[in-house]
């Protein structure tokens, strides 16, 4: 076939040129003679691991040998903390209240638009309450991207390590609010460290909105029943960290379980409150900046994100706003942390 | 016991005869070549029958192990596969049927009205006793059936098998068996070379520097594509078939 | 013993073995088709071992020579069956046709 | 049996026609039900060699899985292509089944003989040679490409690898003296139990062993040769348009095939059903039976362990490694079962005087020095044979530029 065969020899360089035509060839060392050591090689290999199948398991994913086989329906693999399956929504335990807010930041960032929330009404007033009415998820479309648990502000929406959700019924699998609700203590028997992380940062901002929601709305349903039961006893005893988030008083919130820099920092938010409080007017005059007004809702919701999960950060009052922010910001950020800042006071003082 | 063995006798005699019609009036050559190979596990069957398993088992072995996928393979091999459409017959085909006919009749008078054979009545046993068999082949004809003995069953001399037939071909038919062997690789050799093609003549897969060189080279004569391979080869297509390994 | 020698005449085994043979005739003069001719000589040697082995059986059954025929006929019938095909696959080649009519010409 | 069936019935014809048929049923449903074990085995053995459980949850340890699984066949829509032969389609897998079977007509279990014919090695080669038209019938009716490319393939692995097949048989026809297969298991039994008495443990029977072995796992299509149904190339081969119980008849007739094979070289290599107490009465035809199924079952297991170690061999190299590596072993092997015989039993009437300065024939230093003699003759031809076929140095591929 070739036109100069002769060409090649052994001592010729891998992908020489051949005559003009363009023909390289190309040559590939053959392994050193063998009398049938290789399939003697091959076979005392798997016969090992025929018989380690049998004594050992593989556990470390490091292991060569041993059977690694889980049978499903009777052993279960361990699932890491951090798998996901589809979001469900926390409550209470002690009191059945749900963390959600219906700020519809989920339902937004969905990517399958699976997540349909109505939010909850106050029946005397008729005003919208920061709290869901109707939570919807279409399990049977969605993906698990866990975009709605990135996105939460409050914690409320987590994903589920469940994961048998096999069906012939398509319809069943939209979730409601009562089939998605799940207590605070189930998700921090599967996810202990990530649910730590999350009491460390973003619990406290449960508590204006709880505070604001009236009766049994952003109750979780089955819940309801227990709850008046439940809510003076957990005014009175404060134990758990959700719990802080419940009582009238802001005071009395501070429960005797609370580690010391917690009690620290619930003072110094609740002082930040209270200064803020003072100062009604000046935040009005501030809030509507002309910067600030120009941002979407979205951007304001993300700087609000950043800054809010990590309290302990957060500067006194009486050091005042501008030590806040950060030397390396521009002037022009700067003057909309303000003025976000100054709404933020001014709502909450208006409480 | 004899009834079975009439009963297969006549089996396996209807299953080579219809396969073996089959094998000639039948179109497809195909099916022809599967008929034979029906044909050849009958006869094979016929010859355990006859009680020469080493005859029946080279049976199978060489027809219906070797030479009919032999058959198929060439039939595959020259693409005549299905006969639709064709004549599978000579235009007088008749004149042989009755040629074989007229020697089908002309063999069966003989064999079945005058039986000059050797052969004993039925349900005595018919080998030629030991003693008489210098008689009988000194004067074959005068060999009457009425003459012999009926043999008791202990005496009855084995049949030559296997081991006798190797005994033979290294004594007495030494001579044959080396021909034969001679023979077998003299058809060897020669099927290999009168089978054999050429690698230039094969048809190839050229190499996309080949093909240029060709290309050149017919427009310099002006003349259209002289090798088949160039023609079945998609442009730029032809490298990938082309190591070769040496 | 019982056995085919006492079941079955000597005639009935030539009769059958005459008729393949007739009819391995008739596929050999009658084919189109080189490959069919060949299998209608096949047929006619195959008629012609039953008619030894059946020879050997009732005459002879001590003697191998019957049995040594019928070998080396099916030695033969090897080697022509093979020399035959490849001689059917050279002509096809330079024919493109294995019919027997239409390979007429002596000049290969 | 037979003398039974005469005993209560009297009718001599009937007697033996009944007493087959009997033997005959016997034969089928220990080897279907030896085919469910091999399966089972098969997908077991090959599992635990993966790391990995097989199938375990149907019955205890999964035993009942192929039964499951033959219900499944069953029931599936039995199909021919519209434009398959119908008839030869339908044939191939009874073709290809009967020449499987065929083959057990003469394999003994143990003591249990079916049939003992004179020249019953060369029977199992020739009936199972028979399952090659079948396969070509098989890819030539499915009118379809991969089943065709499949079939020739099966065609031509299988008639080139029963040529070392039958030769390295050869070698043990002649130092037993006779093709019956009880004829050579009882040349390998040893009046002291001894295992050494096995062909195997010979220098001529090893390599004997060796190539039948190879070749015999080429003729029942197991990998490394199961060229003819490649799934990565041909779909399934030959098996690509049959389905349903069509395909259940191929794939029992392949699995007797390997059993089959595994028996033959049971028998002829191993002993057969030999080994401590087998010639007891009674106990020792079960016992047997017990150690015929062990040494075939191993030999099976072997065969699960190869296909768990060897890729798939390529089609060329499959016809270079019988041509070139087989078939001159064997015909070595043969020359040196001759000396061996030589050197073993003659004396000075078959013109070896020179054995009788070593003792009466079949005494220790015969033995001796045959076992050296025929050591060293395959020994060294083996190597010799690896090293000449073995591609040395650097092989050259050329290619055009776009192709590297």
């Amino acid at each position: 076939m070739t036109a100069t065969p002769e060409q090649t020899t052994a001592t010729q360089t891998a992908l020489q040129p051949v005559g003009g035509g363009g023909v390289v060839v190309v040559e590939r060392k053959q392994p050193g003679q063998s009398y049938g050591q290789g399939i003697a090689k091959g076979m005392a290999v798997v016969i090992r691991h025929f018989a380690k199948s049998f004594t050992s398991r593989i556990d470390d994913k490091s292991d060569q040998a041993g059977m690694f086989t889980v049978e499903y329906p009777e052993e279960r693999m361990e699932l890491p903390e951090a798998y996901r399956n589809m979001p469900v929504l926390l409550y209470d335990d002690k009191t059945g209240q749900e963390l959600c807010t219906s700020c519809f930041q989920c339902e937004r960032i969905c990517p399958p638009k699976v997540i349909h929330i109505t939010q909850a009404k106050d029946p005397n007033t008729g005003k919208a309450v920061p709290a869901a009415e109707e939570f919807i998820i279409e399990y049977d479309s969605c993906m698990s991207c866990g975009l709605c648990h990135e996105i939460c502000p409050f914690d409320a929406i987590k994903m589920d390590h469940f994961y048998e959700l096999s069906t012939h019924d398509h319809l069943a699998m939209d979730q409601n609010k009562a089939a998605l609700d799940r207590p605070i203590s189930y998700y921090q028997a599967i996810a202990p460290n990530l649910w730590a992380a999350v009491e460390a940062n973003a619990m406290k901002k449960l508590q204006n909105n709880v505070k604001r929601r009236p009766g049994n709305i952003g109750v979780a349903p089955h819940m309801i029943g227990k709850t008046q039961k439940a809510l003076p006893t957990a005014a009175a005893a404060g134990a758990g960290a959700a719990a802080a988030a419940r009582p009238k008083t802001p005071v009395a919130a501070i429960g005797k379980n609370m580690s010391p820099e917690k009690v620290a920092r619930l003072e110094a938010i609740r002082a930040a409150k209270r200064g803020g409080a003072t100062m009604p007017g000046e935040s009005e005059i501030v809030a509507p900046s002309p910067v600030a007004s120009g941002e979407s809702g979205l951007h304001v919701a993300e700087s609000q994100a950043g800054l809010a999960p990590s309290p302990a950060t957060t500067p006194a009052p009486a050091t005042g706003p501008v030590a806040a922010v950060g030397q390396s910001m521009s002037d022009e950020k700067k003057a909309r942390l303000e003025a976000i800042r100054a709404a933020k006071r001014a709502q909450g003082g208006g409480q | 016991m004899d009834f079975i063995i009439g009963l297969i006798f006549w089996g396996l005699s209807a299953l080579i005869l219809f396969s073996g019609l089959m094998v000639v009036i039948v179109k497809n050559i195909i099916h022809a070549a599967l008929w034979l190979i029906a044909s050849f596990a009958g006869i094979a069957a016929f010859y355990f029958l006859l009680e020469a398993p080493y005859i029946g088992v080279v049976q199978i072995l060489v027809y219906t192990g070797a030479i009919s996928i032999l058959m198929l393979f060439a039939i595959m091999l020259t693409r005549q596969v299905t006969g639709e459409g064709t004549q599978q017959l000579f235009k007088r085909w008749w004149v042989a049927a009755l040629v074989a006919f007229g020697l089908f009749a002309v063999v069966i008078v003989p064999t079945i009205w005058f039986p000059r054979l050797p052969v004993a009545e039925r349900g005595q046993p018919t080998y030629w006793p030991q003693s008489d068999r210098a008689a009988a082949s000194a004067t074959p004809a005068a060999a009457p059936a009425a003459q012999q003995e009926p043999q008791p069953e202990a005496e009855t001399p084995q049949i030559a098998g296997a081991f006798e037939i190797g005994r033979s071909f290294m004594a007495e038919y030494l001579l044959p068996f080396e021909v034969s062997s001679l023979l077998l690789l003299v058809a060897l050799i020669g099927a290999v070379v009168i089978a054999y093609e050429e690698r230039t003549r094969r048809r190839r897969i050229l190499t996309l520097a080949e093909e240029a060189e060709l290309r050149r080279s017919v427009a310099g004569l002006g003349m259209e594509r002289p090798l088949q391979a160039s023609a079945q080869l998609p442009p730029g297509k032809s490298e990938a078939g082309t190591a070769e390994r040496r | 013993m019982r056995s085919i020698v006492t079941a079955m005449p000597l005639e009935a085994i030539l009769t059958v073995a005459a008729a393949l043979f007739c009819i391995g005739l008739f596929g050999a003069l009658s084919r189109r088709n080189i490959i069919g001719i060949l299998m209608g000589v096949e047929l006619m040697l195959n008629a012609v071992n039953i008619n030894l082995i059946a020879f050997w059986r009732y005459l002879e059954p001590t003697n191998t020579s019957g049995l040594i025929f019928a070998i080396i006929a099916i030695t033969v019938a090897a080697a022509e069956a093979a020399v035959g095909l490849a001689m059917v696959i050279a002509v096809y080649r330079t024919r493109l046709t294995i019919n027997a009519d239409e390979v007429d010409t002596l000049r290969g | 049996m037979r003398a039974m069936w005469e005993f209560f019935f009297g009718v001599g014809w009937l007697a033996t026609l009944t007493s087959y048929l009997t033997i005959t049923t016997a034969i089928l449903v220990a080897g279907s039900l030896v085919m469910m074990l091999l399966t089972w085995i098969e997908r077991r053995g090959l599992g635990y060699m993966q790391d990995r459980k097989g199938p375990n949850r149907v019955g205890p340890f999964g035993l009942f899985q192929p039964i499951a699984e033959a219900i499944k066949t069953i029931t599936k829509e039995d199909i021919t292509p519209t434009d398959a032969d119908r008839w030869v389609h339908f044939l191939a897998p009874v073709v290809i089944l009967a020449s499987t079977v065929a083959a057990f007509a003469v394999i003994p279990w143990g003591n249990l003989i079916p049939v003992d014919i004179n020249v019953g090695v060369l029977y199992i080669v020739a009936v199972s040679a028979v399952h090659t038209v079948g396969i070509l019938m098989a890819g030539w009716a499915s009118n379809n490409k991969f089943a065709l490319l499949g079939g020739m393939r099966g065609v031509a692995q299988a008639i080139s690898y029963e040529i070392p097949q039958v030769l390295s048989l050869v070698s043990i026809v002649m130092l037993v003296g006779s093709m019956s297969v009880v004829d050579v298991i009882q040349n390998q039994m040893d009046p002291y139990g001894n295992i050494l008495s096995w062909h195997i443990f010979t220098p001529v029977g090893l390599l004997s062993f060796i190539v039948f072995w190879i070749a015999s796992l080429a003729e029942g299509e197991r990998p490394p040769f199961d060229n003819p149904e490649a799934e990565s190339e041909l779909v399934a081969g030959y098996m690509t348009e049959y389905g349903g119980m069509k395909f259940a008849v191929l794939f029992l007739a392949n699995y007797l095939t390997n059993f089959a094979i595994c028996a033959v070289t049971a028998g002829v290599f191993l002993g057969g059903g030999n080994g401590p107490g087998s010639d007891i009465p009674i106990l020792g035809t079960l016992l047997s039976v017990f150690y015929f199924l062990a040494k075939s079952l191993g030999l099976f297991f072997v065969m699960v362990w190869i296909r768990g170690v060897v890729p798939r061999l390529r089609i060329d190299e499959l016809m270079h490694f019988a041509w070139k590596f087989l078939l001159p072993l064997a015909l070595v092997n043969i020359f040196s079962t001759s000396l061996w015989i030589a050197i073993i039993r003659w004396g000075a009437e078959q013109g070896m005087g020179i054995a009788e300065a070593l003792g009466a024939p079949g005494s220790i230093a015969r033995i001796a020095v045959a076992w050296v003699v025929t050591a060293i003759i395959n020994v060294v031809a083996f190597f010799l044979v690896a090293r000449l076929n073995a591609t040395r140095g650097v092989t050259t591929y050329q290619a055009t530029p776009t192709a590297v």
